[in-house]
């Protein structure tokens, strides 16, 4: 029999001891919130009118005449509030904190995302709210920043390590073993001990069972590939779990190619060769590492790809054959969402537009009576500061230093 | 059993009524320092030594260890070069040394492979923070075959029947974790705190060693007759830092 | 019998002679389009799959209890495609503009939001888009400046008057008188000669149709009161529609009061003392000008909100008495954006803002049995630049400086 | 039909096969040079001019009389002050004198107090380019009332029904607009115009005027023969702009 928590040799809980019976209790919650159908009607009734549920599922009509093949669907996750799906898993985790008589809430972040959407969650439901971030990463993305403080979060900026989300992550945890006993740490992804893997792609499997009946209704059959980036892969299981069970059906998982799959500066860990079985972070699954087990150094243009490790739910998957995982480099993805921007009027967050690389390369060797589905896990207009960065926007970079100077006087 | 005997046996000595364990980070500041601190600690008496392998993600750290750590991968500390160094210390003194470590860098060794190499070295014991005994099948049936000690945590959120649970994998010491919390911050001993040594105490017959925010000689007065074993952790990588290695000596010999 | 295009006195089409064919040939094709099922049809099936219509109705049970009043319900127009109301309205003309067979959408923007609306329409469309922004507006705009170009648009700077909204609508008739015969000016709200007013008014009453059914299914009855911020009004007019017929709902009107209404730094046209009769920008309303006819600068915190007329519509029904009007200083505006962040984990777009002012202003004097909408016309984290400036957020200018500098470099 | 009458009169008069109409800016750049830029025109034999009331929302004009407008108002210029100096050039040029303007500066004084102070004046026209007949029932009325000519404008866009119903209202002449567009780009004279001529024509019996990027001898001489008068808009305001109100004159004198 399976262990739980394990999905074939992935998974597990590698925990300090101080959190066992946080774990023990977490688990018990989850495991109650699971049977019960009336928690998973709560969570739909509330992400229905708190976020945007169900989301579309958007026809691109005019990408689908460009590349001339596929018929290609978008399902809509950057129209939640906060802009991505990372709401419909902090949304379920709040109801599961509500139901433990938690009264304050931890996260990590990367690019600041699932930071805001803690944040959001945390004003909603009354909680105090702690969130850690990479100091380079608050720099990064101090937008993000602001607004978490403004919705009344306190932003901790991490120092040690690389400063970015994996020390988000330990610095978290560190939060966790010593407040466990008011304290519900939120974690971000498909990723760390069980039962979040379970729980998190628990709750983000509404997008699936939303874009499985809508693409039933608006193209009459199910699709014939299905897209997604991979950071921790929240989103791709999210998606991927509405189409599972119809082997049909074949999944994509993209990953992070950062300056390519050979420059050893990209963030791929089941699309390259670069990565090898590990136990970090609470979790035994494909890591991106040294000889030794230290972490490496990740690159990647979008801050919510750029991780060593990846859901061991995923890395079963992949070894199983079940999901196939591709990378895109960050000049393939400036180009996608260029590209996606001119022709539907859709801005993709530079994490999604990894699953828009890989998807426009296949469309067009496929049949017009084929559809695939692009999940857009996120908006990208939040990221202007990153995105008009990437494109190296002479006119913005002129703002910056004007506003700058104003400031600065 | 080796180690819980040469603890027992230290403890049956004229005058101990409590043993020291000090930690040091392997590279930090580097494996020269590292050498002269052991050297000091030997000398000053303290029993057992455990050596921290360094790992890019030490989560259950405070900010010192951590940026130790940090500071020794930096400066290039490879596995290999911890190991080297803690046969030659093995080899030189005459103690108890442990191997503390993440669970990845045994992982990426190869568990099996770094139990032997263990052996071989003279090392006692193993402290994994982040190795449950749920996740350990493999780990425990290796600690019995290459006997040596994996040692188990207790922390004040464990339950008597946990503790029963760890008690029964448990061989060496128990490493009784003071107060919630990560390495480094100073602990508040209190009744709270007695109750929670009573109840350590009456579920398992192993040595209890304490550790997390002990940092002088009115703690080790404080924990002697309730624990086996202090453990000095953080204070002394701060000491190396403020004062050199010089004055590692004379601090362990401040302690009891 | 009332004159085509009036609202009681209000209203008409003040236009040159040179769009005479072309306002027949629009009011042709709108009133074709109105009669048409068929056509409101694919408007909503549009909204639908494209953005997240029907937007949902929140319930802030938190403010609700904060206020010890009536329950408060939040109609969430953020959530739209682009982040606003204005989504619906330039849908909708594209729809028409594909009607029409024309291939070029021009429009003004003052904040930006129209702008990038059109801009994005424009791209679902394949239409050529050239927008019409005041030079400080581009300056102080610039994030949306740098979408409006990514979606494919022409952004134009316009540096007469006061560079800001009336004159970038003064330069689309401009462009428009030039090349009317393969463009459309997509007036961004319920202003402009007719049949602007009534066209962009039917495309947001989407809102109140859908916020009248949402508040009987959630609530039980009708609202005792409708708040909304009023610009040129559209998404007042949207919101308000649903509920015009019903005489016990009580319609409130927010305008902006910026530095206060007796400091004449304000934009409040129907609650302020300051405006009066006129006739510009192609239509009769109330407007903030000098005894010579001449338009007053106006000042509000909000973009959007920084107008010198109001909707020929809203006018009337101030007339009338059936809108209620009232102002928010800016001061009131960033306390009651402030409060909706921290209890809500919701942004408030600045103009949307003031209509939360009103609404809490009055909320705490009513009873737990009446319900009130506030109409949310966008979302603020697009206007970061502005709201931490607004809030004089110290780290920001410190971001902002270094980054600056960095560019410098 | 004071208007009307006097443009047949000026037309009859030998050599005189096309009359000028030329546009300044009240306040622009001074009141003073205003006044010294129409004596110069009407010293060098205009026929008509436009006086153009500034607004700051000038929706129909191009970017040179746009500033123009704006630089007007900032200077401070009142619709009181262009009224006053209005009167006086009214009593010191034996011309016909419009006034330009948009439909606010009159609706703000008072639609009939307007036509009424501008009767008093001498002024023989109007021209509000924002006030299509369909908006204007009481502007017509009261421009019989006072007999001021509520000039009408054609557009390259006109149908020749459109024509015909401006036709029926319009008094003095027809203000043909010779492109699409606003004032002050240079128009091209081709086929497509001169049909666009023929269609005015057919369609009132009124005389026609044409403006919009005339700026040249050439023009002038192309118009002769299919238009009654030649407006000069922008042109003078470049001029005054770049070589002083002195260069006004000359240029004047140098179109027919
Ligand atoms: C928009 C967006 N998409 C994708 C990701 C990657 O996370 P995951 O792989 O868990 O979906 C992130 C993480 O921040 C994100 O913000
Ligand atoms: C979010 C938002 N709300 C309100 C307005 C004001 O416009 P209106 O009064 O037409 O709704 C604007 C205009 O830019 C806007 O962007």
């Amino acid at each position: 029999m399976q262990k739980p928590g394990y999905y074939g040799q992935w998974g597990g809980a590698f925990i300090p001891e101080v959190l066992y019976e946080t774990f023990k209790e977490l688990n018990a919650a989850f495991t109650a919130a699971k049977a019960d159908p009336a928690f998973w009607q709560e969570y739909v009734d509330l992400m229905a009118t708190y976020s945007c549920r169900a989301t579309p599922l958007t026809h691109a009509d005019n990408l689908s005449r460009h590349f001339g093949g596929a018929q290609i669907f978008i399902k809509r996750e950057d129209l939640n509030h906060t802009g991505a799906h990372k709401a419909n898993n902090v949304m379920g985790q709040g109801l599961l904190v509500k139901r433990m008589g938690k009264k304050r809430v931890i996260a990590e972040t990367g690019a600041g995302q699932h930071g805001v959407a803690t944040a959001t969650m945390a004003a909603k439901f009354g909680l105090e709210c702690t969130i850690y971030m990479g100091e380079e990463d608050v720099m990064r993305q101090r937008p993000n920043v602001f607004w978490m403080e403004k919705l009344g979060a306190k932003v901790v900026p991490v120092t040690s390590g690389s400063k970015t989300l994996k020390d988000a992550i330990n610095e978290a945890f560190r939060d966790w073993v010593t407040r466990m006993d008011d304290t519900h740490y939120v974690m971000g992804t498909v990723c760390g001990p069980h039962p979040f893997p379970e729980m998190v792609a628990w709750f983000q499997s509404i997008i699936g069972q939303e874009a499985h009946q809508q693409i039933i209704k608006q193209f009459g059959s199910l699709p014939a590939r299905v897209y997604a980036c991979v950071g921790g892969g929240s989103n791709a299981m999210g998606i991927f779990q509405g189409f599972l069970d119809h082997g049909e059906v074949e999944l994509i998982g993209v990953e992070a190619g950062g300056h390519g799959i050979d420059s050893g500066q990209h963030a791929a860990r089941l699309a390259s060769k670069d990565a090898s079985a590990g136990v970090a972070q609470g979790y035994h699954t494909m890591f991106l590492q040294n000889d030794d087990g230290q972490m490496m150094d990740t690159h990647s243009v979008a801050a919510g790809l750029d991780y060593v490790g990846v859901s061991p739910i995923l890395t079963d998957l992949w070894q199983q054959g079940k999901v196939r995982f591709e990378a895109a480099t960050d000049q393939e993805v400036m180009e996608a969402l260029e590209l996606t921007m001119k022709r539907e009027g859709i801005i993709p967050a530079l994490e999604s537009s990894h699953a828009f690389v890989q998807a426009y390369k296949e469309a067009g060797d496929m049949e017009a009576d084929e559809a695939i589905i692009i999940n857009m896990s996120g908006r990208g207009d939040k990221d202007i500061f990153t995105v008009a960065h990437a494109f190296d926007d002479p006119s913005w970079k002129e703002f910056i230093i004007k506003k700058g100077a104003e400031y600065a006087a | 059993m080796q180690l819980e005997q040469s603890i027992r046996a230290e403890l049956d000595r004229p005058g101990k009524d409590i043993l020291l364990m000090t930690h040091i980070v392997l590279g930090y500041p580097s494996l020269d320092i590292n050498r002269e601190v052991v050297r000091q600690m030997v000398d000053n008496g303290v029993e057992i030594i455990e050596m921290q392998i360094p790992f890019s993600e030490p989560m259950a750290d405070g900010p010192t260890i951590v940026r130790a750590n940090q500071e020794a991968l930096e400066a290039g500390t490879t596995v290999r070069e911890c190991l080297e160094f803690a046969e030659d210390m093995c080899k030189e003194h005459d103690i108890s040394f442990l191997f503390m470590t993440y669970y990845n860098i045994l992982y990426k060794y190869g568990v099996e492979a770094f139990f032997k190499k263990a052996k071989e070295i003279g090392i006692k014991g193993f402290i994994i923070p982040d190795l449950p005994p749920e996740e350990g099948e493999e780990f425990w049936a290796l600690a019995s075959q290459y006997d040596i000690a994996p040692t188990l945590i207790y922390a004040p959120t464990s339950t008597e029947e946990r503790m029963q649970e760890l008690a029964a994998n448990a061989r060496g010491f128990i490493y009784c974790v003071a107060r919630k919390g990560v390495t480094g911050k100073q602990t508040d001993f209190d009744a709270s705190f007695d109750q929670y040594m009573a109840r350590c105490r009456r579920n398992t017959s192993l040595p209890l060693a304490v550790g997390f925010g002990i940092s002088c000689r009115d703690d080790i007065a404080y924990l002697t007759g309730k624990a086996d074993i202090g453990v000095i952790g953080t204070a002394t990588i701060n000491l190396v830092d403020d004062k050199g290695p010089e004055a590692v000596g004379p601090f362990i010999a401040s302690l009891r």
